[in-house]
């Protein structure tokens, strides 16, 4: 999210072999790596993750292919991709459903695939799958915020929603945990204004949303980066009288939080530090090898990050995870 | 080819060109023109269509840039690198195709490029005063200076640029064919500032297809052949048609109508009863037989066009019947199909794609008649276009040139050879000669002859009255979208047309 | 010397029709508007009771209107000289990106501020450089400005969120000068520098020339070349100024911000009854299009409106505001005729 | 009955210089195809040395051309007959959304093609009864399109991404007849078509003749309206086309899918050669726009640039493109004419 440079936190640097066998190099894996193109700070942040960590790795080769604009261009890189005969591959694809033939292709021709965030819906398209939980993302969200107005006895609250991308389906997940959430006690959703990941949109629908609910109680903002925005918006308006939950879990977010000088006082996290997790994971399929703490020795098959409510009170904790 | 010398080397010469030439990519435009004017006199341009008059003018006028010979303006070596420059050496040009911008104010038009300004804003009180100032002296003070050019009527717009032209304190004024659009009192009042500016010792070219005019408003003729000047200052008043038409084309071509033919009686093809649209026209019956010629007399804006249009059913009348052949005419496309032609007043705007080649224009109208299931048959339209162009001998003959390549006058004749090619029974023409040479012009008349020989009936709008007498077996005369009067065209002559068209109230009374 | 003959008649009815074109044009705007805000008065009785509510929503449409409006502004010039400029949306990017780098910060908001129209104003000048000498249609000029420009934006900002850490700037979006927001302030001023600088100057009526018949323009002895370059610098400033608002109205500026605003401010300036084929257009027209546009937004806004539905909706809205327009239009310009 | 005339010389000069100017501007985009294949070959020898690599690589660059390619034909008719169509990827959106269905899939491949087939055609002849009827600028029509047809689509899909479980469909993508892909096929029959419909059939004439010079073809007696409207169907039934193949190619269907279509078509069909303003243009010269875009993207893949680099690279080859076939268009024109 910012443009500071500083030491990526969201990097496993436990490479120390006396103290994690699986650390110790071995046979030299290559991941081939695609993402979508970064047209926002999370997705810049699985890239720049997945990069750091492959590079903490001396028997890793990273092998990038940009991804193009749209599912059409991936899959073309895929295709590109598989010819070159990685030992692994790991994609996030811009949508699981409209690259999942990519996944089968890829396994098919021998090549174990790491489905990131972004979920296949075919079993044979991948050898792991590690993603967040967006559903459970808007559940915690949801939860914090049903929690906190309960607390301060607010019988009828009312409150707002603005989602990233509305198209994504992953969008329709968080609104759906948000709403199950809320709708457990007995609470809902009063107006929803979706932006698109970026600030000047988020800016944008808070500034309706703002306008529609001339008092609100309670805020859930799906993405920290188009967060700004909407915080700003809020500032913009002169606002106070409600607080936000934010989403994803940005450095910028964290510190707004631990610093309380705002009215986001939590973030419920989606962290792109999925993306390192997932190459430390290739590697060892890579290479054969299963989780050390596991009995398993192979790495399981799917990983699912829960979604971690940071507040005020966590946030030191945090503060380094963010991104 | 010999040019005569000048006569006499007076320092009263301000153009002088020598040997001027000037080629497009494929085109010798200009291949060694001479040109001589005085202060003061009216210098007539003649040539057929497409025989470099334009570009000669646009050369003077830093539109083009000569390739060689050698131009003199008031005794100076003058090259004109940009239309200011040339406007700034005091040479005002009048374009054949009208140069103005329709979103612009009558005032803003004539002082585009010139504009009075101060600071960079523009003055315009004082712009529409000093318009209206020209607009006065070209005797149009009626025209408010701060309407849209837009709403003006082509006449309108061709005094928009006289007063463009008269805006630049101009000792060369070039005129190329401003009286083509303009109706007989126009030209009369636009031969009164002719002199106006003569009488001031300011040059004036004057270009024109119109014989007639350059009896009447020229001093010295300079003609144009295929880029080359053919003959040079020539008396204006004096010098024999058959001669300046044989220096034009290097034929001697009568400019005259062809011998009136007898007509038989026949049921008339088209009835037009009772035809009216607000504003326009009121109350127009009219008859047209198979094999007749039937011309309509009127001034500019007077509704002919607008009646014509509604005829063809281009425009819903609000009231009256159009029936051809027993069959009302409620649209355009079945006035079409059942063998209604017209050949529309502006010839780029109306009929022509002019980046597409000749015998598709042609066939424009045609070639689902020549298609097989859809599909079309070039071969066949090309054959048949080729036909055409031979009957209305067409230059260049090629009909795969684009229509954009061929001069006014050829152009036209595309736009009449699309209505001999379907079977077309009735041609309506508006302005038919508009804008073409003397050459051509006999080659249309003929045509259009040919036509009602072979028993089409045609309609035909002319600003000029000799061209409707000459041509019509009948003539109706209109005016402010009335018919007046109709007579056989042998029992009516121009003074009386003239006279009906213009003092026309004095006629009030006089029977339809 | 000037001789009073009975001139004959070239030039007969209404020289105010032409004015009335645009005039009713923009009240068909104008009767659109009003019906937009009718719908929001119904279907929200209660918001619109509250005067001070009904206030701050006018200002909150105007505040968001400012940034596209600005950019609409040197579109609606561009369109009339007889172009097009696809690359407004990527050129407010790059500006609004390398106004926020780290080193331009440190130079403070003047620094940003020049940086973002300085910025502004050469990427117009490559593409009107492109259009007008390198004779590219400006369609596939400004295209291709649009990838690289949003390309080159990305690289600057790393694909990163760029925060504005300058007070100065930021507070430029909260900011009210008797009571209204900076932002409006803006707009308000760019409106009315184009309408003046449209109507009331040579640059203006040259405009209209160009766009309108460029050969007579060309016969008139302008510049048609340099025209058209100055136009398109015209719309990278326009840009420049509305990067900033969007900068500080986000406090942040990144490589897809003011993503499709070319759709947008084509679409408001057509819709405000500028020619797509150039010649013809007016600013105020410009404005009251984009003041449909964002009063649309906010009466979705305040009905809670699915974006799928405020989609479809929104599609009959403009088509049914061009037909209001186009009916008032012919209507009352056949009622003047007689 | 047919007489045989000799022709003269002129005549024979001429004819082929009038075609000639189409022929040369496809000439100059086959210089940049080979410009950028040798780009290819240069930065990565290893790969082009295998026969195999090329040979697959030659019909993946055909095969992503595809659908846009089918698009960008009937975007080509929309524009020389004088319009414009914004509406494409929407358009395949809501086909593609509609024919993946859990109602339509139940109908299986047949129902599925057939809906995708006739959303497209019905949108288009929505598209034009507003334009030929209504009087609607195409520009807004068909951006009001735009944003109704996604939103309608985003309604029906539940905002999902729609697998299509109908085997028929998905293999499309990955059959090949005679070692070509279907897809492949598929494009060169619809370019096939759109070349006949264009250069060989009384619809084509028409189109060029409403385009070119509306008032003229009314004149003629050609139903303008009618034909305008006949226009935005045939560009619906490409995107019915597309939908399907995009369908397959994905697998599924989704309201955000085909996303800026319209701009890379009507981007194609004018570096093709066909003229915005309507009245000139060639399905030759928009397949190889189409092309040189493809092949452009797979140029970038193969040297795996990043996307921001991409970006400026891609604007910066539009442009050279562009300049390119102008600059060989006038010299081959020049010599020609000697
Ligand atoms: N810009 C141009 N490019 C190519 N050829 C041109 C251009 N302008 C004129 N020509 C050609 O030059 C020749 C002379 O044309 P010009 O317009 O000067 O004729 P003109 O004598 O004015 O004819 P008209 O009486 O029909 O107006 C014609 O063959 C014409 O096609
Ligand atoms: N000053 C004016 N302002 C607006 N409209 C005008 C004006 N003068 C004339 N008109 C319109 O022009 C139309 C007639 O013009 P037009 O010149 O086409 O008539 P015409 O008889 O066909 O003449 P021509 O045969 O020379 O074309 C009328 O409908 C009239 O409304
Ligand atoms: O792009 C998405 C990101 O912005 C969001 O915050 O988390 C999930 C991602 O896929
Ligand atoms: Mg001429
Ligand atoms: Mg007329």
């Amino acid at each position: 999210t910012s443009n500071t440079p500083e030491n990526n936190a969201q990097v496993n640097t436990n490479t120390d072999a006396s103290a994690n066998p699986n650390a110790a190099p071995g046979q030299k894996v290559v991941i081939g790596f695609s993402a979508p193109a970064a047209d926002h700070g999370w997705i810049a942040a699985i890239t720049n993750n997945a990069k750091a960590q492959a590079a903490a790795y001396p028997d890793v080769e990273f092998k990038p292919v940009e991804a193009g604009a749209d599912a059409a261009a991936q899959r073309a890189a895929i295709s590109t991709l598989i010819s070159q005969k990685p030992t692994v591959i790991v994609m996030l694809p811009h949508d699981g459903k409209e690259l999942n033939s990519a996944g089968i292709e890829a396994m098919a021709a021998g090549i174990p695939v790491i489905n990131l965030d972004r979920a296949f819906p075919s079993m044979a398209a991948y050898r792991l799958q590690i993603k967040g939980d967006n559903f459970g993302m808007g559940l915690a969200a949801g939860n914090y915020i049903a929690q906190q107005l309960k607390a301060k006895g607010v019988s009828a609250p009312i409150i707002g929603e603005i989602p990233g991308i509305d198209s994504l389906e992953l969008t329709q997940e968080r609104s759906e945990g948000f709403k199950n959430a809320l709708a457990a006690h007995g609470f809902k959703v009063a107006n929803r204004r979706p932006a698109e990941f970026t600030a000047d949109s988020g800016q944008a629908a808070a500034t309706a949303l703002l306008q529609a609910l001339p008092k609100m109680d309670a805020l859930w903002n799906h993405d920290d980066d188009q967060g700004i925005g909407v915080l700003a918006a809020i500032k913009q308006a002169n606002r106070s009288e409600f607080f936000m939950v934010g989403g994803a879990g940005s450095k910028q977010a964290i510190d707004a939080i631990s610093a309380d000088n705002s009215v986001l006082k939590a973030t419920v996290t989606y962290s792109p530090s999925m993306a390192s997790s997932a190459i430390t994971l290739a590697r060892l399929i890579g290479q054969g090898k299963g989780m050390s703490d596991l009995v398993e020795l192979q790495v399981p098959k799917e990983i699912t990050l829960a979604s971690e409510t940071i507040t005020k009170d966590n946030a030191s904790q945090y503060a380094k995870l963010g991104f | 080819m010999t040019i005569p010398a000048p006569r006499e080397s007076s320092e009263d010469v301000v153009l002088r060109l020598t040997d001027v030439v000037k080629t497009f990519p494929g085109v010798r435009a200009l291949d060694g023109v001479q040109l001589e004017v005085r202060a003061g006199e009216v210098h007539c341009l003649l040539g057929q269509n497409g025989a470099g008059k334009s570009t000669l003018i646009k050369t003077l006028a830093g539109v083009h840039h000569a390739d060689g010979g050698e131009i003199t303006w008031l005794g100076e070596p003058f090259a004109p690198a940009t239309p200011q420059a040339a406007m700034r050496a005091g040479i005002a040009t009048i374009y054949q195709e009208l140069d103005l911008v329709d979103d612009l104010s009558i005032a803003e038009n004539a002082f585009l490029g010139h504009e009075q300004t101060r600071f960079g804003f523009t003055k315009r009180r004082s712009t529409a005063s000093r318009t209206k100032e020209i607009l006065t002296r070209l005797g149009h003070g009626e025209i408010p200076p701060r309407q849209a050019v837009r709403s003006l009527p082509a006449a309108g717009k061709q005094i928009v640029s006289m007063a463009r032209a008269l805006s630049h304190d101009a000792k060369l004024i070039v005129m190329d064919e401003p009286s083509a659009v303009l109706a007989h009192d126009e030209v009369e009042n636009l031969f009164r500032i002719i002199r106006e500016l003569t009488a001031e010792n300011i040059a004036v070219i004057y270009i024109s297809h119109r014989l007639e005019e350059i009896r009447e408003i020229g001093d010295r003729v300079t003609v144009l052949k295929d880029g080359r000047t053919t003959a040079a200052n020539l008396p204006a008043r004096t010098t024999p048609t058959r001669d300046l038409v044989s220096k034009m084309t290097g034929r001697t071509i009568e400019y005259v109508f062809p011998p009136r033919r007898t007509l038989e009686e026949k049921p008339p093809l088209l009835v037009v009863d009772g035809l009216t649209r607000e504003h326009e026209f009121a109350d127009v019956s009219l008859t047209v037989a198979p094999g007749e010629i039937v011309g309509i007399a009127g001034l500019v804006g007077s509704g002919r066009s607008e009646l014509l249009e509604t005829i063809f059913g281009a425009r819903r009348p609000d009231s009256g019947t159009i029936t051809l052949d027993g069959k009302r005419i409620r649209s355009l496309g079945t006035a079409v199909r059942k063998g209604m032609g017209m050949a529309p007043e502006e010839r780029k705007s109306q009929a022509l794609l002019l980046d597409e080649p000749i015998y598709k224009n042609m066939t424009l109208s045609s070639f689902s008649g020549f298609a097989r299931a859809g599909f079309t048959d070039a071969a066949g339209e090309r054959k048949a276009a080729e036909r055409t162009a031979d009957q209305l001998e067409l230059r260049p003959r090629d009909v795969m040139r684009p229509v954009r390549t061929l001069s006014g006058g050829n152009q036209q004749k595309v736009v009449v050879g699309r209505w001999l090619l379907g079977d077309t029974r009735l041609l309506l023409l508006d302005e038919p000669t508009r804008g073409v040479d003397v050459g051509a012009r006999a080659e249309l008349y003929q045509v259009i002859q040919g036509l009602a020989e072979n028993g089409v009936g045609v309609l035909l709008v002319s600003s000029e009255v000799p061209e409707v007498l000459g041509l019509s077996d009948r003539v109706l005369v209109m005016r402010e979208g009335r018919m007046i009067r109709e007579a056989p065209a042998d029992q009516i002559d121009e003074d009386t047309v003239l006279d009906l068209v213009m003092a026309g109230s004095l006629m009030e009374g006089e029977p339809a | 010397m000037i001789t009073e003959t009975a001139p004959p008649e070239v030039q007969k009815r209404s020289q105010r029709r032409h004015i009335d074109d645009n005039v009713i044009r923009n009240l068909g705007l104008v009767g659109v508007l009003i019906l937009l805000i009718v719908v929001g008065i119904i279907t929200k009785p209660d918001l619109y009771s509250d005067p001070t509510w009904v206030k701050n929503n006018f200002l909150t449409i105007l505040q968001q209107a400012s940034a596209i409006g600005v950019v609409t502004v040197g579109m609606t010039f561009v369109i009339i000289g007889g172009g097009i400029d696809l690359s407004v949306g990527a050129i407010i990017a790059l500006a609004g990106v390398w106004a926020t780098t780290l080193a331009t910060q440190s130079y403070g908001a003047a620094g940003m501020i020049f940086t973002a129209l300085v910025v502004g104003i050469c990427v117009g000048l490559v593409n009107g450089v492109l259009i007008s000498y390198g004779k590219l249609v400006p369609f596939i000029a400004t295209l291709a400005m649009l990838v690289a420009a949003r390309g080159l934006a990305a690289q600057i900002s790393g694909k990163q969120t760029q925060v504005s850490a300058n007070t100065t700037i930021n507070d430029i979006a909260s900011t009210k000068l008797l009571g209204i927001p900076l932002l409006v302030w803006i707009l308000a001023l760019v409106v009315a520098a184009g309408w003046v600088l449209l109507n009331r100057t040579t640059f203006g009526r040259r405009t209209v020339a160009v766009g309108g018949n460029p050969e007579a323009a060309r016969l008139a002895g302008i510049n048609i070349k340099r025209h058209t370059l100055l136009l398109y610098a015209l719309s990278g400033l326009c840009c420049g100024i509305a990067a900033i608002m969007l900068t500080s109205q986000a406090t942040s500026a990144q490589a897809a911000m003011a993503n499709l605003y070319e759709l947008d401010a084509i679409a408001a300036a057509i819709i405000g009854g500028t020619l797509l084929s150039g010649g013809r257009g007016t600013i105020i027209g410009a404005l009251f299009g984009v003041l449909v546009f964002s009063t649309i937004t906010n009466l979705f806004a305040i009905n809670n409106l699915s974006t799928e539905v405020q989609n479809m909706v929104k599609g009959g809205i403009i088509v049914l505001a061009v037909l209001i327009q186009q009916f008032r239009f012919r209507s009352v310009t056949q009622l003047l005729k007689r």
